[in-house]
């Protein structure tokens, strides 16, 4: 009942993000959401809490702009890189440890390293993300971790994703 | 007996449908008041958006779409979105034929997908998803309908098969869906024909244009249309998957 | 007016470089990169489309497109996997 | 459409452009993926806002369309990367860390 009920909920969100607010696409939306959360009961695998809601806020509120001011760093850090013609690059592959315990957040951690300066994650186990990273600074894998994902991981942490 | 029994089916059907066509007059004989007033004399003449007068062959200057062809300009220009929605179709066509043409080669194996993939498609699926329902269920008012929402339901599909190697879906629901929704369009056809005098024509109160609730039988077909393209293509998606398995 | 001739300009810039990575490509993920970034762009390109001429419409079909575009990346590489 | 937006999306025109030539201009595969990636991602995201700044009553859509490009735009290059890498694709110069290099062997022998 309550993975109907999130199903339910996600996909009437989608729709009114889609169709807009007015009477007869609620209705619509509802009559689909609810037909959609019926009949794929195994695909979609969603889970909301009573805590969802606070944890969207905090995300907007305190994830967002760390996230977009890195995405400008690293915006302008390709620029430079591309318009200094020696091309300073020294790239490696590199592995970072992280904490976080959900599916759901080390996937927002290995796209945010993805857009973040420098860096491009490859792929991901239970416990680490492997990163491409074209700039290889620092000497062990807790400070590359430190360099790359500190931040986030940080912020993410304290969210419990 | 089986076959005996659908033979007679179609054969009834077919006496159905031309006693129903011939006593509603004006599409045996060829009727040109009615082609004048219906839209398609407009496309074919490529005076959508206003009257530009008769097109001679090379003679005519800057015709509405700019084509020759009457199809080319329907299919190329005033219905371009749904052709989006086809040429969809033909790369997942393509596709599949290269699957089972590459897992021809011994000691390809299926590789394990990774793992930002296989979340981030729980996310992407029920969007996907939901976008293919917008865009055939709102087919009578944006551009779109029953095509391209069918492909975007199958793409979200497919978009589970690369994300898990092991997954497969659930082939009979699919059959079964397409199945309901060709014969639901049969028998739409049909009251029509019994209700107005030709196949399909539009019975339900039509409404104001522009709202959802609007347009009489259009949105139905679309949404019947929409179901048995995206079950149809899932199934095929399905069937090549399978196959490059087996191979 | 020329803002918008401003704008195109940058954004034909993008497409051509990255038509010429397309062409030039030493490995075909490199002609799938391009493609995907030339895909985006008209992604960004139909919604300001949109919103020159006033019609909702064109938002729809930006959606499609980012909906397409994503896939072929994918499928491209999945399919590109492991051949040498 | 009023100066606000203008700028947005004149600011997402400048990203794209350097994104071309991020592309253009990079040694390797995966350094230009990183290229591409950022510069198109944030150029649409900056498009987009400015779309909204022009026609704020579509705000919800665009809203959607701009989670569906942060959300897809890095899954997509890093799974083309990932493929890439296992298909032999070799970095620029010398990497001098390859933590990945034993990651996919295990797999690959079953």
């Amino acid at each position: 009942m309550k993975k109907y009920i999130s199903n339910f909920i996600v996909c009437y969100a989608v729709w009114i993000l889609l169709a807009g607010v007015s009477v007869p696409e609620l209705v619509l939306g509802a009559v689909v959401s609810a037909v959609l959360a019926a009949l794929l009961w195994k695909l979609l695998n969603l889970e909301l809490t009573w805590k969802t809601p606070f944890a969207l806020v905090l995300f907007i509120a305190i994830y967002l702009p760390v996230f977009l001011f890195e995405l400008v760093k690293a915006n302008i850090d390709v620029l430079f890189r591309v318009l200094n013609p020696k091309l300073p690059i020294n790239p490696g592959f590199v592995k970072i440890k992280t904490g976080l315990k959900t599916d759901f957040g080390k996937l927002i951690l290995a796209n945010s390293i993805t857009l973040t300066p420098g860096t491009i994650s490859v792929d991901a186990d239970d416990e680490s993300i492997y990163v491409h990273w074209i700039d290889v600074k620092g000497k062990d894998h807790d400070e590359y971790a430190k360099r790359i994902s500190g931040k986030f991981e940080n912020i993410l942490g304290r969210m419990s994703l | 007996m089986k076959r005996v029994f659908a033979g007679l089916l179609a054969v009834a059907f077919g006496v159905v449908l031309l006693l129903g066509i011939s006593a509603s007059t004006g599409l045996f004989s060829y009727n040109e008041e009615l082609l004048d007033d219906s839209a398609a004399s407009h496309y074919i003449a490529k005076d959508v958006n206003g009257d530009t007068g008769e097109i001679i062959f090379g003679e005519t200057m800057d015709a509405e779409t700019g084509s020759a062809n009457m199809v080319t300009s329907v299919i190329a220009n005033y219905r371009s979105f749904d052709t989006l929605g086809e040429v969809t179709v033909l790369f997942l066509a393509a596709l599949g034929v290269s699957l089972l043409a590459g897992s021809m080669d011994k000691g390809r194996k299926r590789r394990k997908s990774g793992f930002i993939l296989k979340v981030s498609s729980g996310i992407l699926f029920p969007l996907m998803l939901v976008t293919g329902i917008y865009i055939f269920t709102h087919g009578h008012l944006t551009p779109g309908g029953g095509f391209p929402g069918g492909s975007m339901i199958a793409s979200s599909f497919l978009l589970l098969y690369l994300a898990d190697e092991n997954f497969r879906a659930n082939v009979r629901g699919f059959k079964i869906a397409e199945g309901i929704a060709g014969t639901l369009y049969v028998v739409l056809g049909i009251i029509g024909l019994l209700a107005g005098g030709y196949f399909l024509i539009n019975f339900l109160p039509t409404g104001v244009v522009g709202n959802l609730f609007s347009g009489g039988i259009i949105p139905i077909v679309y949404v019947i249309i929409g179901l048995k393209v995206g079950s149809e293509i899932t199934g095929i998606i399905t069937d090549m998957f399978n196959e490059e398995v087996k191979a | 007016m020329i803002l918008q001739i401003v704008f195109f300009i940058l954004l034909g810039l993008g497409v051509l470089f990255a038509t010429i990575r397309l062409f030039a490509g030493p490995t075909p993920f490199d002609r799938v990169i391009s493609l995907d970034m030339i895909n985006i762009i008209i992604t960004g390109l139909l919604a300001v489309i949109a919103a020159l001429k006033g019609n909702a419409l064109y938002l729809d079909i930006a959606l499609v497109f980012a909906v397409l575009a994503f896939l072929e990346t994918i499928v491209f590489a999945r399919f590109m996997e492991g051949k040498k | 459409m009023s100066v606000l937006s203008y700028i947005l999306i004149i600011a997402g025109g400048i990203f794209y452009a350097t994104g071309g030539l991020g592309l253009l201009r990079m040694p390797s595969l995966y350094t230009r993926a990183q290229a591409g990636t950022k510069a198109t991602t944030l150029g649409t995201m900056l498009t987009l806002a400015g779309v909204i700044a022009a026609r704020p009553e579509w705000t919800l859509k665009i809203l959607l369309i701009m989670f569906f490009i942060v959300a897809t735009n890095p899954v997509g290059s890093s799974t083309l990367i990932r493929s890439a890498y296992r298909s032999g694709v070799k970095p620029y110069g010398q990497p001098e860390v390859d933590d990945l290099s034993g990651f996919y062997g295990k797999e690959e022998e079953q």
